[in-house]
């Protein structure tokens, strides 16, 4: 007998809730249309028919207000899943994330633990308008006190969410847009990968690129053409960027002795600085190049008709590939 | 502090001056506009429709992204723009294109954000229109900012703020609020309850006895209006704008009408709400009811509906025109506007897009 | 969208049972509660300017970082705690270490924040008795969660959330108030109008005819009170707390009172107002008019008087006491809380600042 | 004739806001206390007096209502100067910030600039409780469209205020609090440094120490402690974080082969890993050794009692510098 399931990243993410809420009734979830609508993006279809308007319920139009009132329910014995309509549109809570979800733990010396979840669907490359296609990881990962996490396979996005759920601690779960409709088939029943591991995604040895999210198809796409040219690149998913596996990913740098690293955020003091700088830092004498980055550039996301231009690409990973300065090497 | 509280609250019920079926409604406050402003009023409105229908022709043809229509809700935008004056502000939210283009702004540019060009096509200063804004209750503030900076130069330009129920929810409609009210801003917050935020009905919204009565919270009148009926809204902000102009400060006022059409062509709206509440609504049209109350009296003759549905069709024409054309995007667009001068990291990545451009154009 | 917004607007002027010559004052609604139970706040309120005398002295002696006094609001901060039951909860500010205290939370710990070190000291749940917050107004949304997750499990709680006048204000203290009306959290927002937001007065902060009138934008009812007369403030309160447990929903209740210290120690009042305001505020002070309220009846004997002052200085004795240890600070708690279990990053950390202290003491 | 005086750095700070307001009447300052009491730190001192109650105001107790007005007058032909009461404050309005200060000019197509400066007196080392000693730096600085200046000398508060005030781009202008009392003889009428140039500090040939703000005279510290152990090193200070002056920070570490960057933020992707990420790339061959970070700790800010032990210290500077592997160099 086989668990294997094909399900679209959306509904493994739908899964995924159902599950945690059947399983655990601490478990709500609340925002924005996500009762009888099901959320824009209907990941949470279907919950308030079958938990009630009690598990599942739309709040005003308020994100303070949204993750505020989670702040509270957590303290007091609930388990929060919280929904951010958009990206940019979790802009309004950050003082709530930022002043009391990432410290109330420390601020109690432990004894106020937050046990919520903060959905955010991030990341462009489905044609959105303004603030439709934010990527703000780094506004969270360099916030003391999250977990950021970011899916980019349908089992991930499963199990992730199950651990994000069932952690302790806050988790910000960045979910990527453009690959809500993915499919693949998987087996929900599998163990649950733990946050702060990476994975290798494909083996290489020339050089290692580095992503999360919804940059790493695109890095395996260029992994596949660069094989076609005779050069092998590995492929690490983050996946999980608070707590960060420096092991797993400075594995597979020292092994290639080269790295790029991808994410479709502005480079400027973003997530993908932070990798660079630390692979850099403890694989130093490994490397033959200095670590390069593709990501976003340093823009105001563009309208759709320009996202082309600003969202890494095959061509643009191979470019710095390329620039890894191998005739020294 | 000493404000009466009864002279902020709106009245009890929401003015109107023609009901639903055309009849007009004394109103102890507010009177009757003239014939000749609601005759052009009403041109206003079919154009209104027009714009909506045409807009949503052409997200299904491709040619727009997305578009939020405010069918049903012509009234409100029409009026929104025909009570300020020239030197006045406009500030729209993402479903006040119809508003935006009464105002004068060109009709193509004003749906270069909704077609997934640029996010502002037209020039703000132009008509004193502000950029849509899409983060609901946002712009509030950044209205109360511009009034004031016009009173500090002695300017008497007034400021008309829109925004829907569920944007009253956010913080930044109270804080804009209430900068208004301290600070006396000459600005009139213009609250379109369409009764939805997407699918969340106004009850999931609020509990007070209308958005109207937040007003008195900030001592600022509030007031309600019909939103399907154009006489009255203009009575109601014409007289919110000139109270605002004469220094009396800001004032709050929520029209109570219906969002016919879903949230977007990208919503479905039968996953929660019934038909039938619907075509309660179409019955309270905007614009039935103003043609037979003007026809009736004589003031709306064949002569003038067919000009204004001319007009009308030369505006969806002009849209169909201009929204057919697709200018090449130019990668050096992306970095020309970040700042005044682009940075030195900024110019770096410009000519790594520049160089990949060229050496595409060479394979 | 049906509550009437005549029931949700506070009393013309604010609720007093007791005036300040010490005098009842019969009111239509609320009963002057027994003498025993003004007899016990009497107590709390001796217990409360002891505190805050006793912790002014010991920021000039160096013991405590910064104080933000409540002296003159002392009513405020013991009828907050007094109108709770045990399994209530209580969301305290800054200011409000009184009325932490009062509800029975160690002093010593409760000032654990104000002396510098870690940013709460004792365990929330033990006394019900959340963190005190700092950013204004963004525990509101917390009491909010609080309350409801009570409800969700058919608990009685009820949480009273304080705020000061400025953090009416900020975009939470909206957020709050209006996720409660519509999810009917039984939370009573409770506000000390002490006139100044550090150095704002109250007219900088609102035109509003009062910040109680805030409630019926909502459909919140809002009450206001004398906040110098603990019998009214016990009686309003009191009434919102069992309205708020017996499933009618969140109440608005704001409390005229007064700062009489400034901000804080750190603060210079002497810049932004007079001292014949302050005057004429110290004159309305909350325990002379109890006092002479209760000697009046007979309720309040010298030997009842003496056993307050007795408890105030044994409290005050404990402050001086846990005050004058220092323990020393401990590296390893400040990786200890920052997760359940810490990220292998801040193992690193960890390690690199105890190789640190091991290099010192080596040298 | 000499223009020199000695000046803190809070008086200088004042006296750019006078001089400003003095030269341009468009020039507005308001936010919370900034009126009669002057600012907490009596940063608008006297300004109320001087130019009266239109031009320096206090408003209503609500950052993003602060930040939002700002961009409306700033739209409206104003220069809006405000100040956030403390680094943690400024959260509230990241949205106003993050979605249109950063904006407003790219979304108008130039169209409608906003010169505005969001004044943030930042960081640790004075004893504050818990909000009160954030280093915010890295949400704006990620943040494209906004530019970021943080001044550490007496003349360059002065000098950047200045520069800041006439920029026709929205500047968010750190202010490191515990340099307020600092004191210096300075020149006011001397020329502005421009926004967007890092400046040398102290010469040195061994190793480059990067640092901006609070940190910089602990750099200089560091580099005096360590010319007494013979090592001599140099100190960059970045004091425009966005734009940054690549040129000067690569040359001075090319010239010296090793480098370390300090800052008191938590390290995890923030400005500190920018510039590490960026110097590698740029500096690669020239490098001995990883470029180190001493940075905050990846922890909420901790109380007073706590802080010497996150905030980066001349020993922990030098620890840094001897583990820049001289031994294989
Ligand atoms: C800050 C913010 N949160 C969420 C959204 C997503 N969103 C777009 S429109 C909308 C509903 C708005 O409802 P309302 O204010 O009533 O305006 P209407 O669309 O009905 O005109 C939502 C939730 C947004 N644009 N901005
Ligand atoms: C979000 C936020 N902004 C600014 C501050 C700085 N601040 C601390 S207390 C205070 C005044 C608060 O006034 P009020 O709410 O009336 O309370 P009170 O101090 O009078 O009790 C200010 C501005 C803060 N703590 N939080
Ligand atoms: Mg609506
Ligand atoms: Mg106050």
């Amino acid at each position: 007998m086989t668990n294997r399931e094909k399900l679209t990243m959306a509904q493994a993410l739908n899964r995924a809730l159902r599950d945690a809420m059947a399983e655990d009734e601490t478990v709500v979830v609340f925002g924005e249309d996500v009762g009888q609508l099901g959320g824009v993006f209907r990941i949470t279809d279907g919950l308030t028919a079958e938990f009630g308007e009690q598990r599942c319920f739309d709040t005003p139009l308020a994100e303070s207000g949204i993750v505020g009132v989670a702040v509270g329910m957590a303290m007091n014995g609930m388990r929060p899943v919280v929904e951010m309509q958009f990206d940019a549109f979790s802009y309004p809570a950050f003082e709530q994330v930022a002043s009391h979800v990432a410290k109330m733990r420390n601020r109690t010396r432990g004894r106020v633990g937050l046990p919520m979840v903060i959905r955010i669907p991030y990341g462009g490359g489905i044609g959105g308008v303004e603030h439709h296609s934010d990527s703000s990881e780094a506004y969270f990962a360099h916030t003391p006190g999250l977990h950021v996490v970011v899916p980019s396979t349908v089992a991930d996005a499963y199990g992730l969410l199950r651990a994000a759920i069932a952690s302790p601690d806050p988790v910000v779960f960045f979910e990527p847009k453009k690959l809500y409709w993915s499919k693949e088939e998987v087996d929900v029943t599998q163990a649950v990968p733990p946050i702060g591991t990476a994975v290798v995604r494909r083996a290489g040895t020339d050089a290692t690129l580095i992503a999360y999210g919804p940059a790493v198809p695109v890095a395996l796409d260029a992994a596949a053409v660069a094989a076609q040219e005779g050069r092998s690149l590995a492929v690490v998913d983050v996946r999980s960027l608070v707590p960060f596996d420096d092991e797993t990913v400075c594995q597979a740098v020292r092994a290639t002795g080269r790295a790029v690293v991808v994410a479709e955020a502005s480079g400027f003091a973003s997530v993908a600085s932070e990798i660079a700088a630390r692979v850099t830092e403890r694989c130093f004498h490994s490397l033959a190049a200095p670590v390069r980055r593709v990501s976003g550039l340093d823009i105001p996301y563009p309208p759709p008709k320009y996202e082309g231009f600003h969202l890494p690409t095959v061509d643009r990973i191979l470019d710095a590939v390329d620039d890894l300065q191998w005739e020294e090497g | 502090m000493t404000a009466d509280p009864m002279r902020l609250l709106p009245s009890r019920a929401p003015v109107v001056l023609i009901d639903a079926q055309g009849e007009p409604r004394p109103h102890e406050t507010y009177a009757l506009p003239s014939d000749d402003e609601l005759v052009a009023a009403y041109a206003g409105l079919v154009a209104a429709r027009r714009l909506n229908d045409q807009a949503s022709v052409l997200v299904r043809q491709g040619r727009l992204a997305v578009y939020p229509s405010s069918h049903g809700q012509e009234a409100c935008q029409v009026a929104a723009a025909r009570v300020l004056a020239d030197d006045d502000w406009l500030f729209p939210t993402y479903r006040d294109t119809a508003a935006i283009v009464a105002r004068g702004v060109d009709p193509v540019q004003a749906l270069t954000l909704l077609r997934g060009d640029w996010h502002c096509g037209y020039d703000p200063y132009e008509h004193r229109v502000a950029p849509q804004a899409t983060p609901l209750a946002t712009q509030l503030p950044h209205a109360v900012g511009v009034a004031l900076a016009a009173r500090m130069r002695g300017e008497s330009t007034v400021v008309l703020a829109l925004c829907g129920d569920g944007a009253t929810s956010e913080g930044d409609f109270h804080e804009a609020l209430n900068f208004a009210a301290v600070l006396r801003a000459p600005v009139v917050f213009f609250v379109q309850n369409n009764q939805y935020a997407i699918s969340v009905p106004l009850a999931r919204q609020t509990a007070a006895p209308s958005l109207a009565h937040k007003g008195v919270g900030y001592g600022v009148p509030g007031e309600q209006v019909d939103g399907n009926d154009v006489a009255a809204l203009l009575a109601v902000l014409g007289a919110a704008v000139e109270r605002a102009r004469s220094g009396e400060g800001p004032q709050l006022v929520e029209a109570h009408t219906y969002r016919v059409a879903a949230h977007t062509n990208a919503d479905d709206a039968a996953r929660y709400r019934a038909d039938d509440e619907v075509k309660a609504w179409l019955a309270r049209d905007p614009i039935i009811r103003l043609e037979s109350y003007l026809t009736r009296r004589g003031a709306l003759t064949p002569e003038k509906i067919s000009a204004a549905t001319e007009q009308a069709d030369r505006l969806a024409e002009a849209m169909r025109e201009g929204l057919s054309r697709d200018e090449a995007a130019n990668p050096a667009d992306l970095f020309a506007h970040v700042y005044a001068s682009p940075t030195p990291q900024l110019d770096e990545q410009a000519r790594m897009v520049a160089d990949e451009l060229e050496r595409e154009a060479e394979v």
